[in-house]
């Protein structure tokens, strides 16, 4: 197995690692006994995604793909995050392994959660149902 | 490679240059095939058998009961199959345990798939394997034990010869693999009592890609490879006349320097084992205290995962391995980790070192420096929040 | 053995200079095992697969379509038994032929008692496969066709690309031993139209105990070592990674300089030929006149037996082999020469000269210098009266 | 397959080779087909073979064995002669490969052969019966 150069220079070098105390949306993904677990904080405004952090449990690819999606999600748009995959990510890192590539899923479902939680708030928050505008 | 720090010998090792040195000339200067009649021929066969004299003085067996193969794999294909299809008049039973190598456990798996039943024995917290369970599985129709001599993971050395014992007083063929041990404890076939074993060149100082069987004299066994009349026709196909040269030089100085090597190995683990615990928090050490290895060392380190550890160690030039799933090609974490009872999220943790002859003080000190900084690195990134 | 005449290049043949010293760094320096994830490790992997990407090209495959093993007797019994257990459900019928290497023969023999039947095609007396009997032979139950490409012992080149479109007719699975023409003469698997091919790199010029099998991609086949996730799951064990460079660098060679080898070789062997049947009476050139391997040439020797003409060669340094029951561990002739409808006396009195690279001008010189002397020695011995 | 020095002594310089005209005895054994056959020539005075001659097809062994069993029984007596074994014949050549040994049988047959042949003319030479005389 061998990583691309820009995976291992996010994986030396993870952009965007931490929590934020109190996020506007925190997602969490992978299952430790699987070998992977990922917490996704966002802060969002104006439907902006401002401010993002991640704490990752996982290997060299669940880590660098962790940091590439924080980077390629922030100042984005909610409508823009929910539109980057998996594939995006990947290719923004040069590729993985074929073994690796269920490690980037998470990166894309992390961004989700992240995403689903902070509208759930939000629902709650704007005390009215929204169900109707979500788009995905 | 130069500054490499290697603490993967359970992995593989480097050949001696003594040994590479014996192979030589086997490859354009002595390269007859031993099956043809004219003197360049009987040279590499005279080679061949001085070697199989090496490698069954090693093991105090015979050279007649050693039979060579293309590595450790090969040969527990053809012990494990070997006494299967020959005794399937007799039972269709065959017991191992959890922790083996997957060249046995995959090949019980298949067998499994024709005709043949098999128990796996479970191991205690420490890795040594449950006499009782072993015993209580033992039926008429068990034509085979396969326990392994020691775990290539944690280092663990079973009781082999009380398993011996056991499969001695049922009248079952015991077959052990010791990759992991021939050349770094003592392995004595009679002192063990065993029937079938298999050891691997590379694994301690020999080339890759060869290995040998040691099939007790009277012991009823089918080939796996079938083809020209070769290793008394045992193992068919053209002998891998250097590696077998190189195998048999690897025994000679296996006898000569095992011992000492073994001294030494076991002072720096056992250094590296108190200082790592020393300086990090949260770590647990696999494998059985004393009946372990000298030169391994299995940890988990809580909260992170080993192949990231595995890269940030090699970017200081150090090598090593892990039982996380992420470093084997299944999505499982180590097999034997699990049999002995540690959580599937600790098994993603583990770290082994297993050290060689080419270590030193110096090495230890570089990953009791690069180590913790590692670990604490990872940990700030977990978010097991123990940062 | 410095003024050895080589002339048994189709048992084996020495390893390339260059090939060894391509070798060397894999044993201690680039010694990693390609399935850890450290850089050293990462070195024998790319090593593999530079050395995969080579033997594709010579067979103008594509890389993952190649799985490397420790020679020719490993990939045949894979092939075979591999297509055998994948495709039970489907049928349970492998043709073959008379002629084939015993790697084959044995494997089919072994699978005869596995509840698969075979069926054996004859030759004609040259040793060309006959069609119409393959034709015959299909029934619904067929699975695999194995036919190998030349044949060892008398050179003879078989009609592959006719036995491939038989075999696409029928929708049948065709192998190929190809042991004895990768190196020698074009090999092109699309060109023959072959799922299936096995090649050995002691063969020409490259390492012993290490070979490949090539599988079309498509092909059902079950594998034949079990144990660890190695070659794509399709051979288990640590990879000999120097075999497996030394094989890539053959492969490499042979693309640059086979032709120019084939037309030396066919030159020397032509004049050996010519003068042997001009200065001995009493002798049969065995195989085909014009479909034979270049570097081939096989006799038959009325009146005396082989071995015997053996060691006075040996005696006089030449290197040579014989299809007679006395240089096999059987006690049959060649089932090669009696197959092609040569009486079993004449078999034994059989002689293969196997030319290479290694071989001049004054090497046949030699053998046209001494043979005729050694051979009326001999028959002077004999009792058929024609001394 | 090794030979010992002395098997190859006797193979490239095989002692005895050729016939004798009229001989006394005449054995042939083995089979061609088998890829061994031997011819046996004595020649027997006052119950002594006072001259043996062979001619065999077959490999180093067979040529090396029957070299020597001529040795053995020259100037021997008959008795004498039938009392060699194929052991015998194998211990003074300092042994042979495992897979060799059935040619040293060829060697022993042939001198009975012989020597029967022999007993054989000379009952009819002399008009009587001496099947009683025969003591193997
Ligand atoms: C315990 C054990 N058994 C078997 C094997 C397989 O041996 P080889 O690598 O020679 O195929 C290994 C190592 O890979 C091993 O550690
Ligand atoms: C035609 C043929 N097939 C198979 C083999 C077996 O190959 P290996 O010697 O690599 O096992 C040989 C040579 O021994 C051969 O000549």
């Amino acid at each position: 197995m061998e990583y691309s150069e820009k995976v291992m220079e996010h994986f030396m070098n993870p952009r965007n690692v931490g929590e934020i105390k109190d996020a506007d949306g925190v997602g969490e993904v992978g299952n430790p006994v699987c070998g992977d677990l990922m917490t996704m904080y966002i802060r969002v405004k104006d439907d902006v995604i401002t401010d993002i952090k991640f704490k990752t449990f996982g290997c060299g690819a669940a880590i660098a793909t962790s940091s590439m999606v924080t980077e390629l999600v922030k100042d984005k748009t909610i409508k823009e995050a929910l539109s980057i995959t998996n594939k995006d990510v990947v290719d923004e890192l040069d590729g993985l392994p074929p073994i690796k590539m269920h490690c980037s899923l998470l990166a894309e479902e992390g961004i989700k959660a992240a995403i689903e939680d902070y509208r759930k708030r939000k629902d709650k928050k704007d005390s009215r149902n929204q169900r109707f505008e979500i788009e995905n | 490679m130069d500054n490499l720090i290697y603490l993967d010998h359970g992995s593989t090792t480097p050949t001696d240059q003594r040994v590479v040195e014996a192979m030589l000339p086997y490859f354009n200067k002595l390269y007859g095939n031993p099956s043809s009649i004219y003197s360049l021929a009987r040279e590499s066969k005279r080679a061949k058998e001085d070697a199989r004299e090496e490698v069954a003085k090693l093991l105090n067996a015979k050279a007649e009961e050693i039979v060579f193969t293309s590595g450790g794999t090969e040969a527990d294909n053809s012990a494990i199959k070997g006494i299967a299809f020959a005794n399937k008049a007799k039972g269709n039973h065959i017991i191992t345990s959890r922790i083996e190598h997957h060249a046995v456990l995959n090949t019980c798996k298949w067998l499994s798939g024709q005709g043949f039943t098999v128990s796996y024995i479970g191991v205690d917290k420490y890795g040594v394997l449950d006499l009782d369970e072993l015993k209580g599985a033992i039926t008429d129709k068990t034509i085979l034990i396969t326990i392994m001599h020691a775990n290539n993971e944690v280092g663990v050395i079973e009781p082999l010869a009380e398993i011996a014992r056991i499969a001695k007083d049922s009248g079952v063929c015991l077959h052990t693999d010791a990759v992991q041990t021939v050349g770094k404890i003592p392995v004595d076939v009679n002192v063990l009592g065993i029937d079938l074993l298999v050891l691997s060149g590379h694994k301690f100082y020999g080339p890759k890609g060869v290995g040998a069987l040691y099939i007790r004299k009277g012991t009823k066994i089918a080939s796996l490879l079938h083809g020209g009349y070769h290793e008394g026709n045992r193992r068919a196909g053209t002998e891998n006349i250097p590696g077998i040269v190189g195998l048999g030089k690897v025994c000679k100085i296996a006898m000569e320097e095992r011992e000492e090597d073994e001294k030494r190995v076991k002072a720096l683990r056992d250094d590296l084992e108190e200082r790592i615990a020393k300086k990090i928090d949260d770590i647990i050490v696999n494998g059985h205290p004393e009946m372990r290895l000298a030169g391994t060392l299995n940890i988990c380190v809580k909260y992170i995962e080993g192949e990231s550890m595995l890269l940030c160690l090699d970017h200081e030039g150090i090598a090593a391995s892990s039982g996380s799933a992420c470093t084997s090609a299944s999505l499982e974490p180590s097999h034997v980790l699990t049999a002995m009872g540690i959580p599937a999220e600790l098994a993603h943790g583990s770290l082994r070192f297993t050290l060689g002859r080419s270590n030193t003080k110096e090495d230890i000190d570089k990953v009791i420096e690069v180590l913790p900084p590692i670990v604490s690195k990872l940990r700030k990134m977990s978010p097991f929040g123990k940062g």
